[in-house]
């Protein structure tokens, strides 16, 4: 058996000096499709930044496959397999929809761009005009394929649906679940609608203000009503 | 009933792709209409067109009645046209209270005073308070907006353009990155949104836009191809298909 | 219920601000006691200081609280300095108060002027829009020597006695007096201003000009309205500069004096008086020493002090110290 | 009509020694968005790098002129990681501080070590005197400039729009981190772009000397020229420094010739007049 | 007791070079003369005025005055930074040496100001005379735009046309010109068959004297004029080849033959360390030490303004640059002004050669105030 794909041990992170996580350990087998959840602010972002390099870290340990990446510069944990795609989009504005796809090649030859086009067929569309020029469903996309095409050992989306059309939600998902079942694509899923989340998961974590309050599969989360009714903020899931 | 707001034959194009291909729509008083449609469908530009934030390659925009296709941005918010945006465009080193006071104070022409604070006007003061409250925003009032939660940035957003006093209100995208938890805040300030008020919202979140609209249009490539009720929206093959996919099939609408 | 303490929590915020006005109003004339104190004998140097921290405060106006990136505000200065210079030498309007309505006037006028121009474009263009201004002014004064001097400086400005009583001497008390009070006074309605829902408007326009249109004003009014403003402060201290030293050279409306006038600013912190008036303060004192002390290599050790400060203090001397005491008071509570 | 060609050729020449100094400045302010007051200061270094070389230790102009760039980047690159690192991203006043404290430095360190006269960088026989247009005569030197200026402006358009250096390099520019979330190793793009630009800045100062002659006080004295060229060009575009140093030169050059009391004005009323217009540059970058 | 001198010149920046050349000047005088005077020593306090900036330098002179309590004041090598201290001289009971500040005014704005530097009145006048003996009949005169470029145009313009010359056209160029090849184009096309030049010394003077050359100025015949600060010592190693021949009027070279120059030469070539960097500032700071020591000794180290200046009023030495006196009614330096053509030595280097003596002139510049 292959090392787990994502281990995180005991990590703590925050922004300069404002500690926003806190002691949070979980790993992921490989091929696991894994969905955070929590209430506003509860730093689910802050996790996935963190994941991904982007923010201070204080304590903990995280490894990649067989690599340990806790040292490692951002560039390099993308180098070993990771992918992210941001809440924020972040779409390079002045570079055309292709360069930003480009930079995302992570050295693929060019023709794998053709991956992302077939994946949104609008982006083939807008190809020539500037990443500030799209609609911001279209930048949504562009961020996700861009990632997804340095083909990434983990992938981190944080609420890659926002602002989407329902048509493609649900094309984006069904996209999701095909990377994650040929098996070499582990997927660590921040969605605020709970349900398109516990549909897709196989595992669920929750956050409470930066720590570990729940664990478990959907199917026992979906159950667990005073859980989803405190963690949630939502009556009932249905 | 007359219309307080009209579009006629709205066209916009970038290099060649008509974006807003001749778009016609009128609301009166107390309107409650939900703009849908794919992504890169024009609903942004059609926002942007309609508030002077881009000029149209032809068509007519009134207010009221009057023309105001060449009056700028400005003066087409001081006759009652306001919207607010999908990303938020809030002031990071500004707290929420000076948010709305600000905005209160521009609508009553006061904002280019050289003198006199906001926290000593208690009319301004009793306004602001009112407004943040209703959305939930009281103990972020004096934080600084770089320090709260998107969510509540997005209620931040709704407030200002609340303070406004709007004719017509555009919401574009307003529940995007708020959290479910959250998303009644929203329903609640616009159930409360005075009467007359016409609104117009652009959302992709169907249960939102199912509780909120009476009538329902949806634009797709630049055109609208479907006006009328919610009922009926999902039922129409083609919303269905550009749009909806199976989620016509949950049965929400109902 | 909820207003009401809504009101009562907003006006103990509105007397705490009003405290720290009142704080920073004592802070300037205390300063002004000690300067006189410890450097009897060098009032011209701080009467000069009183001018350009004036003219720094005029520019945090503008690029601190507007957002406007300017690398020739010195022409607002200089215009006030020759406006007053000019009243006096060429229609014999030598009473020190009237010559400063006049360069106030003058500040005004080229504000405006100023402000149209370079409100046409944002960032590196409109930086490059006020270089270009200044050398305009800057030839234009000197194309225009029978009445500025041209290059050789207009002298022979003869102030009268202030209020008839007070001369302006050699040791420059009674200008280093002047200068304050005037000092004191434009901080007092500066603070006002930047108060106002005026000055929260021009935060906003700094912060995104696209949603202030958004709430239905005209950021280009509001900062034109700055603009004007700002003339006003730096044409009161061009004019203070022209009736404590008597003379007005070129170099008061050249592009030196505009950078020199920025670098100050930020060395101070931007967006904050306290933070151009330190600003002001540390950069002159520290070109004071070190030019006095080695005239001919002082100008490493001020790139030094300049690199340093970005090094080590990135918000500008006043905005790090502000930082780290709200930090402080944060992490007490 | 001999008249108007002859002004015509000085200007060209005259615009294109600017560009090959100024153009540099486009790299670091326009794509790494770094307000870097002190490119004349790097220019300066590779003057006196070069003047050193050639003048002092006699070697040729070539190879003078190689040592100058190499030189100047080993010079560059401690004040990169020490200094300019610190201050990529930061608000533009914050570098603009940063880059005028490094100037000074450089300005009194050079006054210090080489004096405050005039060095020259003496030319190879072949660069001397002038050439004969059949109108006019031109000075061989500036018919260099002209070609280096035309070389170094196709190889930097090829370098930044289509290599994949420069997609990574706007990239980096445009978000930084999430650059490096793609895997792009922003330091070194950043490292790379700047050691360029100071090149390309030594490149400048060596070849344009016989026009702006080397002394400490260059870093100061020509910084809002090449601020202007470059920002109504668009900073960053590498056609739109170009056009703008052959406007800007043109102008100036016309306005020189017709009425050289009004020179200045011509020349800034003309950078108002254009930016006015084009509120961007010429060829502003859309952000 | 100690005197003190302050001295505010540009000692950094753009002409430091200048600046630099006072000190050196100023180093010299009292290395050769001691640094007392009878019992008193002297004390030099420098300060630094970069770039003309009228109201830095009095701030200055103030603070040198009252603080330092200076009892003379000196230097000055912009026009209106001297002219910005003269109403502080009386008050301040402080006469005031300008070493080489050259418009013709300032020494009218007090009775207090002695100058032992130059006018470009002074310098510009002579080489009319030496243009038209030229058999040039047709010049046209190109100066830089500010203060001295007008003074420098005007005086040659009178002269010229007093000797039965005609200007066929007056250019005035920006200060900041960089490229000087549209001027020659002009130049040429006005027909002209010599120009006349000024140009503040400094790196513009080497954009010029090259655009000269390579535009075949020369080669057409069109003969340049120029009083020497185009060919300033310290800018003849860049100027190199091109500035050979090239004919100016000064009242200094560096390679004056005189037993009192090569003394000089030799104590501020030390005191600046690299003698290449010797220019005309240097001589005007000797001088004005020169007459600051005379001072001295004639109050005895009293302050007394008025007593000094009148002490050297009339007062007549043999300087490095020849002889001189200060001319008693106006207080300005009376010398020859020598025309000069730039040479190569034995040793290859570049220098002034002294060709025509212009003797005893005073400051024409005066009597066209009036
Ligand atoms: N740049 C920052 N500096 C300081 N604090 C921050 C910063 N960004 C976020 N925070 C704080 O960190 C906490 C966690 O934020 P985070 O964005 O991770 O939450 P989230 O769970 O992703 O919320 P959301 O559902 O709104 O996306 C919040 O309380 C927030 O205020
Ligand atoms: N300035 C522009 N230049 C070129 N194309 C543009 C420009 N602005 C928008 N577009 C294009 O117009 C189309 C409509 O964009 P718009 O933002 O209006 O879409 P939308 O309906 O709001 O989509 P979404 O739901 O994703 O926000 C998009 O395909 C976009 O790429
Ligand atoms: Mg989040
Ligand atoms: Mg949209």
């Amino acid at each position: 058996m292959p090392a787990t794909p994502l281990e995180v041990e005991n990590l703590s992170a925050g922004y300069g000096p404002t500690r926003v996580l806190e002691g949070i350990s979980f790993s992921v087998p490989a091929g696991a499709r894994l969905a955070v959840l929590g209430r506003n602010g509860m730093g689910k972002t802050t996790l996935l930044a963190t994941l991904a390099g982007q923010t201070r870290r204080y304590e903990g340990r995280i490894r990649i496959g067989e690599t340990d990446v806790t040292a490692l510069p951002s560039a390099s944990r993308a180098l070993s397999g990771l992918g992210f795609v941001p809440q924020a989009r972040c779409i390079f504005p002045t570079l055309t929809v292709e360069e930003n796809l480009f930079v995302g090649l992570k050295g693929r030859p060019k023709s794998a761009l053709q991956e992302a086009y077939d994946m949104f067929p609008r982006l083939h569309e807008r190809r020539r005009n500037l990443g500030s020029q799209l609609s911001g469903g279209e930048q949504q996309m562009l961020s996700t394929a861009r990632s997804i095409l340095g083909r990434p050992s983990v992938l981190l989306l944080d609420e890659p649906l926002e602002g989407l059309a329902p048509v493609i939600c649900e094309e984006l998902m069904k996209v999701f679940a095909e990377l994650a079942r040929t098996g070499d694509m582990t997927i660590v899923l921040v969605e605020q609608r709970i349900q398109s989340a516990l549909d897709f998961a196989d595992h669920v974590i929750v956050l409470e203000r930066g720590r570990l309050a729940w664990t478990g599969t959907p199917e026992k989360l979906s159950q667990d009503h005073t859980a989803v009714e405190r963690l949630l903020g939502v009556g009932s899931l249905h | 009933m007359s219309a307080i707001f009209e579009v006629r034959n709205l066209k916009r194009s970038f290099g060649g792709l008509a974006v807003t291909n001749d778009v016609s729509l009128a609301m009166a008083p107390g309107d409650r209409v939900a703009l849908i449609g794919p992504n890169g469908a024009g609903k942004t530009t059609f926002v942007n067109l309609v508030t002077g934030n881009l000029t149209p390659d032809s068509g007519e925009v009134r207010i009221g009645g009057e023309d105001i296709t060449r009056v700028k941005a400005i003066g087409r918010v001081r006759r009652g046209l306001v919207r607010s945006f999908q990303v938020t465009r809030l002031f990071q080193d500004m707290t929420p209270a000076e948010h709305v006071a600000l905005a209160v104070l521009q609508r009553d022409g006061r904002a280019g005073r050289f003198f006199g604070n906001y926290l000593a006007m208690p009319e301004v003061m009793a306004e602001v308070g009112d407004l943040i409250g209703k959305l939930g925003l009281r103990d972020q009032m004096h934080r600084r907006v770089r320090e709260i939660a998107y969510g509540q940035q997005r209620l931040l957003e709704i407030a200002v353009a609340l303070a406004l006093k709007p004719r017509v209100l555009l919401l574009d995208e307003p529940a995007a990155g708020v959290p479910q938890s959250d998303t009644g805040r929203i329903e609640q300030a616009l159930a409360d949104l005075p009467p007359d008020l016409a609104v117009l919202m652009i959302e992709h979140d169907m249960d939102l836009v199912f509780r909120f609209a009476r009538r329902v249009i949806v634009l797709a490539a630049g055109t609208i191809i479907f006006d009328g009720s919610p009922s009926d929206v999902t039922k129409d093959p083609r919303v269905r298909e550009a749009y909806l996919g199976s989620y016509a099939n949950a049965g929400h609408a109902a | 219920m909820a207003t009401m303490n809504e009101t009562l929590a907003a006006a103990r915020g509105n007397r705490r601000k009003l405290g720290r006005d009142l704080a920073g109003l004592s802070a300037i004339l205390a300063l002004a006691v000690v300067g006189y104190l410890l450097f009897p004998n060098n009032l011209a140097l701080l009467t000069r200081m009183t001018a350009i921290a004036l003219l720094v405060l005029s520019l945090d106006l503008v690029t601190g609280y507007c957002g406007v990136a300017t690398l020739g505000h010195a022409a607002l200065f200089g215009t006030g300095a020759y406006a007053a210079g000019i009243a006096a030498v060429r229609f014999g309007i030598t009473d020190p108060l009237l010559m400063l309505v006049c360069g106030i006037f003058g500040g005004v006028v080229a504000g405006l002027l100023c402000g149209v121009v370079i409100l046409r474009a944002h960032g590196l263009p409109q930086l490059v829009l006020s270089i270009a201004l200044i050398h305009l002014f800057h030839e234009f004064a000197n194309k225009a020597s029978s009445w500025t001097g041209g290059s050789d400086g207009l002298a022979g400005i003869a102030p009268e006695p202030l209020l008839g009583l007070f001369a302006f001497d050699l040791w420059g008390r009674t200008a280093y007096v002047f200068g304050i009070v005037l000092l004191a006074v434009v901080f007092t309605i500066l603070r006002v201003v930047v108060r106002s829902p005026f000055g929260m408007l021009c935060r906003g326009i700094k912060e995104d000009p696209i949603r202030i249109r958004a709430m239905g004003a005209s950021p280009k009014v509001a900062l034109v309205k700055m603009y004007m403003i700002s003339g006003a402060v730096a044409g009161a201290g061009g004019a203070l500069n022209a009736i404590s030293t008597q003379v007005v050279g070129l170099d008061s409306l050249s592009f030196t004096l505009s950078a020199e006038s920025l670098v100050m600013l930020v060395l101070g912190g931007t967006g904050s008086l306290f933070g151009a008036l330190t600003g002001t303060i540390v950069f002159m004192f520290f070109e004071d020493i070190v030019s006095a002390a080695n005239p001919f290599h002082w100008l490493t050790m001020v790139g030094a002090l300049l690199i340093a400060v970005v090094l080590f203090a990135p918000k500008g001397l006043y905005g790090t110290i502000a930082a780290v005491a709200t930090r402080w008071r944060e992490a007490r509570r | 009509m001999q008249t108007v060609f002859s002004i015509a050729v000085d200007a060209l020449a005259y615009g294109m020694v600017l560009f090959v100094i100024s153009i540099g400045l486009s790299v670091t302010m326009g794509l790494m968005r770094v307000v870097n007051l002190a490119h004349g200061a790097f220019a300066m270094i590779g003057g006196y790098i070069a003047s050193y070389a050639a003048r002092d230790m006699g070697l040729g102009y070539g190879i003078a002129l190689m040592i100058a760039v190499f030189g100047t980047i080993l010079i560059a690159i401690p004040i990169e990681r020490l200094l300019y690192r610190r201050i990529y991203g930061a608000p533009e006043l914050t570098q603009v501080l940063m880059t005028i404290g490094i100037t000074f430095c450089i300005i009194g360190i050079a006054n210090y070590v080489f004096g405050p006269t005039l060095k020259t960088i003496p030319l190879p026989p072949e660069l001397q005197g002038s050439v004969d247009l059949g109108f006019r005569s031109i000075a061989t030197h500036r018919i260099f400039a002209i070609l280096c200026g035309l070389a170094v402006a196709a190889a930097l358009w090829y370098l930044i729009e289509k290599t994949a250096f420069g997609v990574k390099l706007r990239a980096a520019v445009d978000d930084a981190a999430m650059a490096a979330a793609l895997g792009v190793r922003t330091e070194v793009v950043y490292a790379v772009s700047f050691a360029v630009a100071v090149g390309l800045a030594a490149l400048g100062g060596v070849v344009g000397a016989e026009l702006l002659p080397v002394e400490p006080y260059y870093a100061l004295r020509y910084m809002v020229t090449f601020l202007v060229v470059v920002s109504v060009g668009g900073a960053g575009s590498i056609p739109g420094a170009l056009v703008a140093c052959l406007l800007l030169g043109g102008i100036d050059t016309a306005g020189r010739y017709l009425v050289p009391e009004f020179g200045e004005f011509f020349f800034y009323l003309a950078v108002i007049a254009i930016v006015c217009v084009f509120p961007r540059g010429l060829a502003g970058r859309t952000r | 007791d100690t005197i003190k001198v302050g001295v505010i010149g540009p000692f950094s920046g753009p002409f430091a070079l200048q600046g630099k050349n006072f000190k050196a000047g100023i180093d010299a005088y009292m290395a050769l003369n001691g640094s007392k005077v009878g019992d008193d020593d002297v004390e030099v306090i420098y300060r630094d005025v970069p770039q003309a900036d009228p109201a830095q330098s009095k701030a200055l002179a103030q603070e040198l005055v009252v603080k330092e309590g200076v009892q003379y004041l000196a230097g000055f090598y912009f026009t209106p930074d001297a002219m910005a201290v003269t109403p502080l001289l009386e008050q301040g009971n402080v006469p005031l040496v300008i070493m080489n500040a050259a418009t013709s005014a300032i020494v009218t704005k007090s009775p207090l100001a002695v100058r032992t530097s130059f006018t470009l009145w002074q310098t510009s006048t002579p080489i009319a005379k030496v243009a038209k003996d030229a058999g040039v009949s047709k010049v046209i005169s190109v100066v830089s735009d500010y203060g001295p470029g007008v003074d420098a145009e005007n005086a040659f313009k009178k002269a010229y046309e007093a000797v039965g010359g005609e200007i066929v056209e007056a250019v005035r160029m920006p200060l900041a010109t960089n490229d000087f090849s549209p001027i020659m184009q002009r130049i040429k096309d006005s027909g002209a068959e010599g120009v006349f030049a000024f140009l503040p010394s400094g790196p513009t003077t080497l954009g010029f004297v090259k655009a000269y050359n390579e535009n075949r100025l020369k080669d057409a015949g069109i003969k340049l004029f120029a009083p020497g600060d185009l060919t300033q010592e310290s800018d003849l190693p860049a100027l190199g080849e091109a500035a050979l021949g090239l004919q100016t009027t000064f009242h200094y070279a560096v390679s004056h033959d005189s037993p009192e120059n090569k003394a000089f030469v030799e104590a501020a070539g030390k005191a600046i360390g690299n003698p290449a960097e010797l220019s005309f500032p240097a001589v005007g700071a000797y001088d004005g030490m020169h007459v600051i020591y005379k001072m001295i000794e004639a109050t005895g180290g009293e302050q007394d303004a008025q007593k000094a200046v009148d002490a050297v009023k009339g007062l007549s030495w043999t300087s490095p640059r020849g002889p001189v006196s200060i001319d008693p009614e106006s207080r300005h330096i009376i010398q020859n002004i020598y025309l000069r053509e730039v040479a190569k030595a034995d040793d290859g280097s570049y220098y002034n050669k002294e060709i025509q003596t212009f003797e005893k002139q005073g400051d024409p510049g005066l009597a066209a105030l009036k």
